[in-house]
């Protein structure tokens, strides 16, 4: 039983897949970083940002719908901006009585919802492109290589590998308990929340028992292979010159972007 | 979307830079500590399992059970791997957690996982394993009821700075987000603190010496009780503050004089983007939550010197 | 030794209709598209012993997985007559126990006692009941005094056992074992062989153990890429070389 | 089909003293006090391959765990001639293949090629040895071009084939697998026979698989409650049948 669901890399030939890892995590970071910095109401910038990512995406031959179908895996937060609008800074738009309160909304508060959507919009769709376009161990040497400490993407590297099988495990549990899930025909069934709950509890203290002594296991195995408290990986990525022409392009866009919206 | 999983990874776009970047120097400095602390006193053993454990905390959010009104319980884990890794253990291996939610599952955002880290990973290991420290050699009833007060305690205190961090970024009102996130969080908390507890009872029952307390000790013992209760009383007291009167928190700010001589300062150094929309008071604002989030940092920072020189000495 | 016990078990098929289990022309596909099981057909009768082989991968363990509904796929289910469907969930799961390939999947609670009495106790039974099947469960499978021992700590061949007791205490009408002896050492493997046949149960049991299949099972059913490509009487089929060959197996 | 090889194979014992491996009245006790091996001696020539086989808690897994130092007890380990210790654990390490039971715990690595060269890289080796090491490995379980393959998306077969790779790419003189057929189909453990039987090293073996010993192993040794019982010919050893029912073993 493998959890597939896991995986968002998408196997495809093209430019995007080709290029260097350490490349796609700067320019995906550095698109995030360019639409934090855009001032709000910027809506040309955030237009021409969107015109990067539709390009971005063009490449990569997923399908434009590809990124735009999972988008809005961030939309539900949305409703935590929804304050915004009632924002006391600007000028009032109308006023609705609700009986108990009566709401405010303000251009300003307008503005700065729409705003944070579409920040927030543009930026998760690059890192789903990001994902799609490089399996995750490609992504954790670009981690390595970008400096980021060997302790942490090592804990990294293995919470990949076995998250696949402590969550088949985990699968594994719920499914004998729905097994043993009987019930019989005019008697109450399911036993009281209180057993339930603790039966869950110890579901997790199993799995935990299990992922604990598996850890005990793997280290014995690490040893075994020459081990000695010190990970190494050979580095399979080398920077192109096409790598080095696609991430200064990208970052004179970006910075074309930045201009726009500040200096429209 | 309060009830949704996602409920406390902020996605990019809703925090403000300021915000973001406090928080991400805040988590580096907490990760950077936990893992010179791990490798010196834990050993290289520790990898496998903290990858391991992490991995762990994935796969026991799969198991929920329904709880009423077709909620079920989400795990977060963050009290019950400080509990049983020890604290620094415990913030590496959510840090790892975060780190993969926002990476490959969008559950989360990149520029904003310093404060998503911070709230889950750091915050609720100070406060689980601060409360939990505070009776780790008493009776195992006794423990295990702490356990659980600490893992509601965390995932409240996750939802407030949560909160607080939202409104400082000028996303949400502070009256409105408050008591939305800590009301859900009352219920999800409780989720929590029963899976802790059962998980830690389980434990208890067959591999008691995964709990002894000669590995929490020699991960500190004071330091960390004392910023687990101060941390604790912190939100104690901040949250009925600020769902309560919306103002107080800006009102205790003031009294401090943290906004008089926040200002004028903060004005020059950052001229440019919490200005032109958010104004004098929001700035204030984001003064009144940072000086929250680097007292814990200054908390912290002076534990893990203090352990530091502690393993030193006691390597002798 | 293999061939002690033949004599005192009937290996002739039960005469019927399949008045136990009717699966009828069953389909299945993963969520990943996977086609698992191609118009699959199998009927048994109460009291039949019916051993399920074939290949890694065949589809074994997806049918078995379809009998107590935990997966649902296109064609017809029927537990004693009752169709699988939502309301009759409950009760096909009080008839169908289900023991899974590997203990440390079925075994859930820190305690023996805990597991073996998880099902009477969501079934809803009173307390007293609840420790006599319990107690009748464990002594089934000879492990009578292990209630209060922790599940984690037992030997492979004992956590065997133990995951057989959590299905005989809800009584059902028939035991579905996915290869029940996996891994056990030769005497644990024996003491499970006696303990099948003693059992009165209709069984259903996948195996790679060809030899098992031998000394135990009058009838047998071979799978290969989600077919059922042979049914018939053990006997006849495991001297069928061609057969086997063909299938990867070989006893 | 079990003898076919059989002529293929020198069924004849080397005759040394244990150049490769010695094991001198080896004791050892779990932290828990559990006591899993008492005064075990045992001796392995170039070239020997030997099973060793008993039942489940023998204390077989705890024994193939000193031969590379990971667990340490009292009396003497040595490995072509070196006795175990700190400093001469490395070497040790790179003598002494070690693949446990279970694959999940052996393969570590996100992907297969990672896994593979993670022994290599380990001792040093330099970037295109190790990449040749890891294509000789791969090629000699028949997985050439999975190196990408990510280790979590293999069927069990295929993980039990690269996490012997995961050792020969160290190219080890000894190889230490612990039950390598569990879980197997027919064609797979047959496949893994053909592969044990045509790799040169010196082998020792656990496994519940009498038959697979008749077949590939000239030598076999017998462990109970953490003694050797037995040690000798396989072909001599499994026709004692007062011998392997003591020790809950059948053929
Ligand atoms: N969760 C899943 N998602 C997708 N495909 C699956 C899943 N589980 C099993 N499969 C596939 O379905 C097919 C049948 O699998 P199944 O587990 O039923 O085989 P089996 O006969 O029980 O094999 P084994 O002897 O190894 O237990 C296999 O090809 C397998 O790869
Ligand atoms: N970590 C441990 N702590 C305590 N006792 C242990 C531990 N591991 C194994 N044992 C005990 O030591 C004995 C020998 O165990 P070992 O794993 O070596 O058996 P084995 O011969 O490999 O059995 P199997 O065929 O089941 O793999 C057993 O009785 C077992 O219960
Ligand atoms: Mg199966
Ligand atoms: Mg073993």
């Amino acid at each position: 039983m493998h959890y597939h669901a896991f995986d968002h890399y998408h196997a495809q030939e093209s430019r995007i897949h080709h290029l260097d890892p350490r490349v796609k995590v700067l320019l995906t970071i550095g698109f995030i970083l360019s639409n934090a910095l855009l001032p709000d109401g910027s809506w040309l910038a955030f237009a021409a940002a969107w015109l990067l990512l539709l390009w971005a995406n063009d490449q990569t031959r997923l399908g434009l719908g590809y990124t735009f179908r999972r988008s809005f895996v961030a939309l539900p937060f949305a409703i935590a901006a929804v304050s915004a609008i009632f924002s006391p800074l600007g000028q009032p738009l109308a006023e609705w009585n609700l009986g108990f309160i009566t709401l405010i909304p303000t251009d300003f508060g307008v503005v700065r919802f729409f705003s944070i959507l579409a920040r927030s919009w543009l930026s998760v769709q690059m890192a789903i492109l990001l994902v799609a376009t490089t399996q995750f161990p490609d992504l954790i040497h670009a981690f390595e290589h970008l400096k980021t400490p060997r302790t942490l993407t090592t804990i990294i590297a293995f919470l990949y590998r076995y998250l696949f099988v402590l969550t088949d495990e985990a699968y594994r549990l719920l499914r004998a308990r729905s097994a043993r899930s009987a019930g019989l025909p005019g008697k109450h069934r399911g036993g009281s929340l209180f057993w339930r709950a603790k039966v869950t509890g110890s579901m997790a203290g199993q799995l935990f028992l299990r992922s604990y002594e598996r850890s005990d296991r793997i280290y014995n195995a690490m040893l075994a292979r020459g081990y000695s408290g010190h990970i190494r990986t050979l580095n399979p990525h080398t920077m192109q010159r096409s790598d080095w022409l696609m991430l200064i392009l990208s970052v004179l866009l970006l910075l074309f972007i930045q201009i726009i919206g500040w200096y429209r | 979307m309060l009830l949704s999983p996602t409920h406390l990874h902020i996605p990019d776009g809703f925090l403000s830079l300021v915000v973001s970047l406090i928080f991400w120097a805040a988590t580096v400095i907490m990760v950077g500590l936990a893992i010179s602390k791990t490798n010196k006193t834990l050993g290289e053993k520790q990898i496998p399992l903290m990858g391991v454990m992490a991995a762990f905390i994935f796969a026991a959010q799969m198991l929920n059970f329904p709880v009423a009104g077709g909620t079920s319980g989400h795990f977060l884990g963050g009290a019950l791997a400080a509990i049983v890794l020890g604290p620094w253990a415990g913030i590496l291996v959510m840090t790892a957690v975060v780190a993969v939610q926002g990476l490959l599952f969008q559950d989360g955002g990149l520029l904003v996982m310093g404060a998503n880290i911070f709230n889950m990973g750091i915050l609720t290991a100070v406060i689980g394993f601060g409360l939990y420290r505070t009776v780790s050699s008493a009776k195992k009833g006794l423990r295990l009821t702490v356990s659980g007060i600490a893992a509601w305690l965390a995932t409240m205190a996750a939802a407030l700075l949560a909160s607080l961090q939202l409104w400082i970024s000028g996303t949400s009102r502070l009256e409105i987000v408050v008591p939305a996130m800590l009301g859900v969080h009352v219920l999800i908390g409780i989720g929590e603190a029963i899976i802790t507890v059962a998980a830690l009872a389980f434990i208890e029952q067959t591999r008691p010496d995964l709990l002894t307390s000669e590995k929490t000790a020699s991960s500190g013992g004071r330091s960390w009780i004392i910023a687990g209760v101060v941390v604790s009383m912190i939100a104690v007291l901040i949250s009925p503050l600020a769902s309560a009167s919306p103002d107080g928190l800006e009102r205790v700010a003031a009294d401090f004089g943290f906004l008089d001589a926040g200002q004028g300062a903060a004005y020059q150094i950052l001229p440019d983007y919490t200005i032109p929309f958010l104004g004098e008071t929001a700035l204030s604002t984001v003064f009144a939550g940072a000086v929250g989030a680097f007292i814990l940092m200054g908390l912290l920072i002076l534990l893990g010197r203090s352990l530091r020189r502690k393993s030193v000495t006691s390597e002798h | 030794m293999p061939v002690k016990h033949k004599t005192t078990y009937p290996l002739t098929l039960p005469d019927c209709e399949g008045d136990i289990l009717q699966i009828h022309e069953l389909n299945f596909a993963y969520p990943d598209g996977h086609i698992a099981l191609r118009d699959v057909s199998l009927n048994l009768c109460s009291g039949d012993k019916v051993a399920l082989v074939g290949p890694n991968g065949a589809g074994k363990s997806t049918l078995m997985l379809h009998i107590n509904g935990i997966l649902r796929g296109e064609g017809d289910v029927a537990v004693s007559g009752l169709p699988i469907s939502d309301e009759n969930l409950p009760v096909i799961r009080a008839l169908v126990g289900v023991v899974f390939q590997n203990p440390d999947d079925q075994l859930f609670s820190p305690t023996v006692f805990d597991d073996v009495a998880f099902g009477p106790l969501h079934m809803g039974l009173p307390e007293n009941e609840i420790h006599q099947r319990v107690d009748e469960a464990l002594a089934a499978v000879q492990m009578q005094g292990f209630g209060e021992r922790l599940s984690h700590h037992l030997s492979m061949g004992q956590k065997k056992r133990i995951a057989i007791a959590t299905v005989l205490s809800m009584q059902p009408q028939i035991l579905v074992l996915d290869e029940p002896s996996a891994g056990l050492d030769p005497r644990a493997r024996r003491a499970l062989i006696h303990l099948l046949r003693d059992l009165p149960q209709t069984m259903l049991i996948s195996t790679h153990d060809l030899r098992m299949v031998q000394e135990l099972f009058p009838r047998m059913v071979i799978m290969d890429e989600g077919h059922i490509v042979a049914d018939g009487k053990a006997t006849e089929l495991l001297t069928d070389a061609a057969l086997l060959e063909t299938h990867g197996l070989e006893i």
